[in-house]
């Protein structure tokens, strides 16, 4: 990918997940992260990595967001109306966090391979949907199976907590 | 930068949307007038010769109608939602590949290797569309409609995705042109024992392949919300669903996504399920079997062969795209609930149950 | 037999929780124990330097941890301590108005891990069975006490476990200074292997020990529980945990940190100087200040252990001896002490100095008792601590003694002398102010001490008495254990 | 009062529905192809083939002035009409007849006669009133137009539809 | 017999109790929890039989996620175990149970295989993945009794505190795989002993790991969530939210740390989170006035204690502590749940003087509030031992100073239960009526917690095999 | 030339940015989609390393690939989860506002 579709794509991906904590609109935020992902995936398309993408774009965007979409209309959430900001509270959060971007910026920068270009492929056309099967399903076996149990206590979990309560 | 790649993808691109959206106009004539057939009528006939004129005079009613905008919609997504509505619709079929080469150019836009989980990804936006048109209406009829809308779609995505493993398996692809290849040599994903008539195994998997074809079909009718799946605009309880506070264009936009939705949706199945742009005829060097018509061959006759690909592909989108109709015309429409107990408790089971059949023949029977 | 004399009151303990008739069975096992005890103290072979009647079970092969008994001179005289006490004190509880099984029990707790942690010769045993005896103490003061008794039940327990726990660390990172071949719990291990520990761990190891032990026997300035604690509890809680249970510390000082650590003893000899002369005289002056007996009594008690710690300080057999003597003649003053003063309380229903007077034309027989077992705590001839008081002065003044100038030993005894006059002021005082004078309001209605209550009182006026005239039959037993301890000397 | 419908019970084939859904296709089908082939009666197509032939005698359509067979308007701007007209649809303004006229003894006719068709709710009763036999009910419908002014008829539209209407009562003739 | 039988067992049981409770409709829910303690014992049991086998790191597949080695096996047994006895406690509570009380009882069961798994895992991803499965399960049973508001916002706490752990974890992960190119613990040891590791992204990565870690053992400063979640969730699941999550999260920690042990830093950073853990534990415990949160600050404690463990890579000081702990936790909660369901509350003055309506809760009470507060003879004391004698002989002083005076303040506030047991009038004369099952377990309990007090032997064989592997990277 | 930095960097940026919503933003939703937010920069970051480090063969490590799928398998069931939750805890409360949820409180 040229540099410069990466840096749009870059771009969109943290703008829209700016987008995500600066939008009062609860769908705005949504939204947003709808856009940031669908520019995730694009990203991950840039690396060659398209089994992520598609499935970053068919769970997140497809199924995960569309949930968030539903709970915010279902519970009716409009743009919040301005609080009063605990300032200490807000400016502690915000130092927290730009501490951890300093601290993050700072090891990218040591880190030495940081700097390298990714090392060519052997073809731009990987197989990569077959690979990563083949290491899911033979090599990675025991934690796929702990993620279906996962799943599976996820299910039962929503449906305990929001079926209708017997009276 | 490879020009002819772009060059000949720009003229793809072009190529099919005038396509699909000629096929998409006409859809809707034909959807008028094959329900006026059904019902003993006979349907639009004024407008041009049998009426055939109509969908340009219908596109030029859209477009003329006063634009409104009722006061207590959410401005921004209001106008958001009809654009997302289209959108998916339409960028499904880059993956398709409607016939196989011609100037020996693949008539596919971009052939990847996750393809069937593309045309997932990107169906699963199209909720979004109504989800916001139903939100941002800020009435109670059209939020009703998009709730049970996004709710439907989600449910059946499920049966719509376990329904087509099966066909991974058989076919051991993710890639659209690859799955077609495997149809035409190895028989129909319908018809699996074609060509290998004496595998018992085969003709025992057509029966889970049979079942498969069922489930998806049927997830693809709760997906373009078609009758008898067709709750989120149910007329008698909700008006007009998701699009009450829409007119004019914006209306069309999801009129007619919904219509490119079908064709898409269509156009899948035939991919998936129906050999794509394969059909099977004499041989261009005589004899009877089941050889392949296409744009490989030299001269004329491969581009005779290409367009007759892409013909057949069409064909069958058209012949998928009259039952869409001839169903919708037949059933009545589910209750809700009935609706979402059927998706989960039924359909999901049985897909669920059949990529285990399928699994097991193929891994001992059909060897 | 020291399996039965340490689990005999545990197992009552727990037969009374279950429902066994509380008084009755807790007399009778004390008394067993005390039996007991007598007959060991009777076969008991002076001369032998090892630990007698050991039994030995093994708990954790991999800690090497032994659940090991075992005595000698020192841990015999603490166990004749012990079981007097226990029965004076079982004997003399007064009848309770609530739960009065759990009182039982929980003394009869504290007894049994009073006397395990005396019979142990296991450090871990040593450590865990005075533990065990803390609970009660805070249940007993806390469920049965007067006046501010949650406060007091508070203070105690906070102390207490503080110092069980710096203890903890002290008596563990002895065990990890030890050569890993040289690894045991066990004191006769111990005392062969001890002098592989460097003399700079011995400082860290021997200060922690000092500070654990220091807060456990109110060492100043850690003593400010104590006084609160023994005027909150209820007598006979008071008996056990003043006269027996803070010897516990002592009797560790005498038997871990003295003879394993002696290069950390000799470090910190200067600060244990002053600090016992912080209990001698700060505590004897505040003791003169209270206006309540009990008050006065828990104060008098925490500076008596300045005595003992003295004592110990010295280092030497003399002082050893005397250290020892005082810990059993001032387990059995103090709880005589107590005692009496719990039927003052019982029967006037105070103790403050200003409400009482003339008690000795209406409790005569009290007022004999607590007259002698005043002088006994002033340390008048005749009474066991008269003798103990000696040989911890002679002991203390033998330190370094050239006649050229005077060694702080020789300062500290004599300042130490001073507490002698101090406690005779406090004592005499309280004496002349409860029995003498005209009789107050609160005192006229009271009664003797009725005779069903006097063995108990007899019995450990007698032994005061005995071991005053006779200290060589208890330090005679000892000679033994110091040739372990104090094998230079 | 709620009456329960006992639903029926069904065995498993019939729950299964397919059979059903296919019958039903097959029906829709049906229809489908007898429509392809011509089979199926379709409504008239209305504008191109109209139904005219078969109107009945009695067919009230739109109210026109007649002339007799003497090329005589007959209406004598009476008014009866316009004051019996229910929605008020009739306006006449009588005018004189010249003395030169032929009919002069009549003394009125009809300077302007306008019917509001928009109004018009073919009642018939100005047919019914009219003591000159002068307005009639047509048999035409589906007047239209494309402005408010196209749908009033006037006279000159009112006896164009009306024409000449022979047999009528020619009292005003002189008598031979 | 494989270890791994033990796990596919636990599922079994599980689903085979959610189809029991499906498709037997007209059952009694409460045999659905009977049929799991029965066949989780069953399990447990077959653990004995089960072949402990040593570390493969080269192995592929399934053995380079999963270990059986006497560590797992033994937090196993550990987890199994506080399942059990957890599914007591459950059947105590269940009238609070609004609805789903047969998904009540299987639950735990999926949550034991996680616990399971945890303990056998020795690769990130798989460490990920059974953490997730135990932190899954944990957010539907603490915010399963939905009527209660608060018993929701503790949902929403755990929720969101611990999905940000996640987020740490993962990224922790992504960092030293970025490092190291590896997940197995193994390979990354190796490679973080390499000399020309990157050693700043790997330091990131490790601490970033630790992060997430440390929430999910409830450290300082990770405990945010602990007091109000406890108190919260209904008092079963905070029993195993505060043993069985911890346990596994311990297990965790020790294998990650055989890998990261190499970096110095790192023992650095966790000695000043143990410190930290026991402060705030200790002192925010003094002034609590309900029982479950103060239980929840002291679970925070005895993370500082058992991080002091950790830190002196003393594995059998852990294994023991967390035994010891497991026995007296749920022996209190086990009462607790029983004195709540009669007064209706969890303040300490709910406990008003239960000695005198109920001596048998009140001795069971007063045993574990001595076991925690670590008084000799109890197993508490001599989980505190092993773990200062690991301090010690690791040097660790700053360490154990702090932790002796936090023990001196946990005397204070476990002793005020006691005081309220047994000074207190109580405000109610009835006698608590308790199920028979619950007697039976207080009562083991009870005589589990002295006898190891006294005679830890058993345990402590148990922990000489399990702690090898972890002790022999050093 | 785009080096593995600039992912990493983007990735970080994508972190903080959903570290900064858990941190400063009040409404639980937003709150739940920043956690999302921060699961995918690792998202990110693991790929990238994925594609930087090259197999002998030629092709991407897929370990990483594969990680990333549990990652995202796990958000998906946890967002369902906590959804549940956050519907359950507004229809008790008729909220999603952290500072409205203090009935438990130090």
């Amino acid at each position: 990918m040229p540099p410069f579709l990466f840096w749009f794509f870059a771009l969109m991906t943290l703008g829209f997940g700016a987008g995500v904590i600066i939008n009062r609109s609860p769908i705005g935020s949504a939204l947003s992260l709808v856009l940031s992902f669908i520019g995730l995936s694009t990203l991950f398309l840039s690396l060659n990595a398209y089994f992520i993408s598609v499935i970053q774009v068919l769970v997140y965007a497809g199924a995960v967001m569309v949930l968030f979409l539903f709970i915010i209309m279902l519970l009716d959430l409009r743009a919040e109306e301005r609080r009063k900001i605990n300032v200490v509270a807000f400016a502690g959060g915000a130092a927290v966090a730009l501490a951890l971007f300093v601290q993050v910026y700072r090891i990218i920068g040591a880190l030495g391979a940081a700097r390298q270009a990714f090392p060519p492929l052997r073809s731009g056309n990987t197989d990569d949907v077959r690979r990563v099967g083949l290491l899911l399903f033979a090599n990675y076996n025991l934690p796929f199976q702990i993620v279906g149990v996962l799943v599976l206590v996820a299910t039962i979990g929503v449906i305990v907590l929001s079926k209708r309560e017997l009276r | 930068m490879d020009y002819f790649l772009i060059g000949t993808s720009l003229a793809k691109i072009a190529g099919l949307l005038a396509v699909v959206l000629g096929i998409m106009n006409y859809s809707v004539y034909a959807e008028r007038r094959i329900s006026a057939l059904i019902q003993d009528r006979l349907g639009p006939n004024r407008v041009g010769p049998a009426g055939l004129l109509q969908p340009i005079a219908d596109a030029f009613k859209f477009l003329l109608k006063e634009d409104f905008t009722p006061g207590h919609v959410n401005k921004f997504y209001y106008w958001l939602a009809p654009c997302l509505a289209m959108i998916p619709a339409i960028a499904t079929l880059a993956v398709v590949p409607f016939g196989s080469t011609l100037f020996g150019v693949p008539m596919v836009i971009a052939d990847i290797n996750v393809g069937v989980l593309y045309v997932f990804a990107i169906a699963s936006l199209g909720v979004y569309g109504i989800v916001l048109a139903g939100w941002s209406s800020n009435s109670k009829y059209p939020f009703l409609g998009g709730i049970r809308s996004s709710s439907q779609m989600i449910s059946y995505e499920l049966s719509l995705g376990l329904a087509v493993i099966p066909i991974f398996l058989v076919a051991g692809q993710l890639r659209l042109t690859s799955i077609v290849r495997f149809q035409i040599e190895h028989g129909w994903m319908i018809a699996p024992f074609i060509g290998d008539w004496t595998n018992i195994g085969k003709w025992l998997l057509a029966v889970p392949m049979l079942v498969s074809f069922l489930v998806f079909t049927i997830a693809i009718f709760a997906e373009t919300n078609r009758l008898p799946f067709d709750l989120p605009e149910a007329e008698t309880e909700l008006v007009g669903g998701y699009h009450t506070e829409y007119g004019s264009m914006k209306f069309g936009l999801f009129f007619l996504g919904e219509y490119i939705a079908m064709i898409t949706g269509s156009a899948i199945i035939v991919t998936l399920f129906l050999g794509g742009w394969h059909l099977p005829l004499p041989s261009w060097h005589g004899g009877f079997h089941w050889a392949v018509v296409n744009g490989s061959a030299p001269g004329w006759r491969g581009i005779i062969g290409g367009i007759f690909n892409i013909a057949c592909f069409f064909a069958k989108v058209a012949a998928l795209l009259f039952i869409f109709i001839w169903v919708r015309w037949s059933l009545p429409r589910f209750r809700y609930d009935q609706l979402m107990r059927l998706g989960w408790v039924f359909f999901f089971e049985i897909a669920l149950v059949n990529i285990f059949v399928v699994a097991v023949i193929v891994a001992y029977i059909s060897k | 037999m020291l399996l039965f004399i340490v689990f005999v009151p545990i197992a009552v303990a727990l037969l009374i929780l279950a429902g066994a008739p509380a008084r009755a069975s807790a007399v009778a096992a004390s008394g067993a124990v005390l039996l007991a005890t007598l007959l060991a103290f009777a076969g008991f072979d002076g001369g032998h330097a090892g630990y007698q009647l050991v039994t030995s079970r093994l708990v954790s092969a991999d800690w090497g941890i032994h659940l090991a008994f075992g005595i000698d001179g020192l841990s015999l005289i603490m166990l004749l301590l012990t079981s007097l006490v226990t029965f004076a004190a079982v004997w003399f509880t007064p009848s309770i108005p609530e739960h009065e099984n759990a009182f039982y029990a929980c003394l009869l707790l504290m007894a049994g891990g009073a006397l395990g942690a005396f019979a142990s010769i296991d450090l871990f045993f040593f450590y865990a069975f005075h533990e065990l005896a803390l609970i009660p103490t805070f249940l007993l003061i806390g469920i049965w006490g007067t006046g501010n008794r949650q406060t007091a039940a508070w203070k105690i327990t906070i102390y207490l476990a503080t110092g069980s726990f710096i203890l903890l660390i002290g008596l563990l990172l002895l065990y990890r200074s030890l050569p890993e071949a040289a690894r045991s719990f066990d004191f006769r291990l111990l005392q062969k292997t001890a002098g592989q520990i460097p003399a700079g761990m011995q400082h860290h190891i021997y200060l922690l020990l000092l500070i654990g032990f220091g807060i456990l026997i109110s060492l100043f300035p850690f003593h400010t529980w104590a006084p609160q604690a023994y005027a909150s509890a209820p007598a006979p809680a008071a008996m056990l945990h003043a006269g027996v249970l803070k010897k516990f510390g002592l009797y560790g000082l005498l038997r871990i940190a003295i003879p394993l650590l002696p290069e950390g003893a000799r470090y910190w000899t200067g600060l244990l100087l002053v600090l016992l002369l912080g209990n001698i005289i700060y505590v004897g002056l505040v003791t003169i200040a209270q206006k309540r007996l009990d008050w006065m009594l828990g104060y008098s008690s925490v500076m008596h252990m300045g005595y003992i710690f003295l004592g110990i300080a010295a280092g030497n057999i003399v002082g050893a001896n005397g250290a020892a003597l005082l810990m059993l003649a001032h387990g059995l003053s103090i709880a005589v002490l107590f005692a009496v003063a719990g039927e003052i309380r019982g029967r006037t229903g105070t103790l403050v100095f200003s409400d009482l007077g003339g008690l000795a034309k209406v409790m005569p027989f009290a007022g004999l008792v607590f007259g002698l077992a005043t002088f006994a705590a002033i340390g008048l001839p005749g009474f066991a601590n008269f003798s103990a008081e000696v040989m911890v002065f002679f002991g203390a003044f033998h330190v370094g003694a050239d006649l050229q100038h005077f060694h702080a030993f020789q300062v500290t005894t004599v300042l130490a002398l001073w507490g002698v006059v101090i406690s005779a002021v406090y004592m005499l005082r309280a004496y002349r102010t409860i029995f003498m004078g005209s009789a107050s309001e609160a005192s006229a209605s009271a009664t003797d001490i009725g005779t069903n209550l006097r063995p108990p009182i007899f019995l450990l006026v007698g032994a005061m008495l005995w071991v005053g005239f006779f200290p060589q039959s208890l330090v005679g037993r000892m000679q033994g254990s110091w040739r372990t301890s104090f094998p230079g000397k | 009062m709620a009456v329960t419908v006992r639903r029926p019970k069904l065995n498993w084939s019939e729950r299964l529905y397919l059979p059903a859904i296919a019958g039903g296709m097959a029906i829709t089908m049906r229809h489908f192809k007898n429509m392809l082939l011509g089979r199926t009666k379709v409504t008239m197509q209305y504008p191109e083939e109209r139904w005219d032939a078969h109107m009945p005698e009695y067919y009230r359509g739109a109210p026109a002035l007649v002339k007799d067979a003497s090329g005589r308007e007959r209406c004598v701007a009476c008014q009866l009409c316009e004051f019996i007209c229910p929605p008020r649809a009739i306006r006449i303004t009588a005018g004189e007849l010249p003395s030169t006229d032929r009919f002069a003894k009549v003394e009125k006719y009809p300077y302007e006669f306008d019917i509001d068709m928009l109004r018009c709710i073919y009642c018939g009763m100005c047919e019914e009133v009219c003591p000159e036999q002068a307005i009639f009910l047509r048999k035409d419908y589906a007047i239209t137009g494309f402005t408010r002014k196209e749908m009033v008829h006037d006279k000159e539209k009112l006896l164009e539809i009306g024409g000449v209407m022979h047999g009528l009562v020619l009292k005003w003739n002189e008598k031979k | 017999m494989q270890a791994a039988v033990l796990e596919i067992s636990a599922l079994v049981l599980g689903i085979f109790l959610l189809l029991c409770e499906a498709f037997a409709g007209a059952l009694d829910k409460r045999r659905l929890a009977y049929g799991g303690i029965f066949g989780l014992g069953l399990i447990l049991l077959a653990s004995f039989f089960v072949t402990a086998g040593p570390l493969q790191p080269d192995a592929v597949g399934f053995w380079s996620f999963y270990a059986a080695d006497p560590l797992a096996l033994f937090f196993k047994r550990f987890a199994l175990a506080t399942t059990m006895l957890v599914l007591i406690m459950m059947l105590e509570s269940a009238p609070r149970i609004q609805s789903g009380l047969g998904e009540f009882f299987a639950l735990p069961i999926f949550t034991c295989a996680g616990l399971m798994w945890m303990a056998s895992a020795i690769d990130f991803v798989m460490i990920f993945v059974s953490l997730e499965l135990v932190t899954m399960s944990f957010y539907v049973l603490v915010a399963y009794t939905r009527r209660n508001p608060v018993t929701l916002e503790a949902g929403v706490k755990y929720l969101i505190l611990s999905a940000l752990s996640t987020g740490f974890l993962v990224y922790g992960i992504t960092w030293v795989f970025g490092v190291t190119g590896e997940t197995s613990l193994a390979r990354v040891a190796a490679a973080f002993s390499q000399p020309n590791l990157e050693r700043a992204p790997a330091l990131f990565g490790a601490v970033l790991i630790l992060v997430g870690l440390g929430f999910k053992i409830a450290a300082v400063p990770f405990q945010i969530w602990v007091a109000d979640v406890y108190q919260g969730a209904p008092t079963a699941v905070t029993a195993y939210l505060s043993v069985g999550s911890k346990a596994a999260g311990f297990v965790v920690l020790l294998r990650v740390l055989s890998a990261f042990f190499i970096l110095p830093q790192v023992q650095r950073l966790l000695v000043a989170v143990a410190i930290a853990t026991l402060i705030y534990g200790n002192l925010a415990a003094l002034p609590q006035t309900n029982l479950k949160r103060l239980l929840g600050y002291s679970s925070i404690a005895h993370a500082g204690y058992l991080l002091v463990g950790v830190v002196s890579f003393s594995g059998a000081a852990v294994g023991f502590y967390l035994v010891s702990y497991l026995l007296m936790t749920l022996l209190s909660f086990t009462v607790l749940i029983v004195v709540a369901n009669s007064a209706g509350g969890e303040e300490i003055s709910d406990f008003d003087g239960l000695s005198k309506r109920s001596p048998f809760l009140a001795l069971a009470m007063m045993i574990s509030m001595l076991s925690l507060a670590g008084v000799p003879f109890t197993a508490g004391f001599f989980g505190k031992f092993m773990v200062f004698d690991a301090a010690i002989q690791q040097h660790q002083t700053a360490l154990v100073v702090v932790a002796v005076v936090t023990v001196a303040c946990g005397f204070y506030y476990y002793l005020k239960v006691i005081r309220a047991m047994y000074w207190e009038s109580p405000a109610r004369a009835a006698p608590i009526a308790f199920s028979q099952l619950s007697r039976v377990t207080m009562t083991g309990l009870m005589i589990a917690i002295i006898t190891l007090g006294v005679y830890p032997q058993p345990i402590l064989r148990a922990l000489s095999d399990a702690s090898h592997p972890v002790t022999a990277q050093r | 030339m785009v080096t593995l930095g600039d992912y990493l960097l983007v990735s970080g940026l994508l972190f903080t940015i959903g570290f900064a919503g858990v941190m400063l933003r009040r409404n639980i939703i937003i709150i739940f989609m920043s956690l999302e937010l921060m699961l995918n920069a690792a998202n990110l970051s693991l790929v990238a390393f994925s594609r930087f480090r090259v197999q002998p063969d030629g092709l991407p490590n897929y370990h990483a690939q594969v990680f990333v799928f549990f990652i995202i398998t796990v958000a998906a069931a946890e967002v369902a989860v906590g959804l549940a939750i956050i519907v359950a805890l507004y229809r008790a409360r008729r909220t999603t506002h952290v500072e409205d949820i203090a009935t438990l409180k130090f």
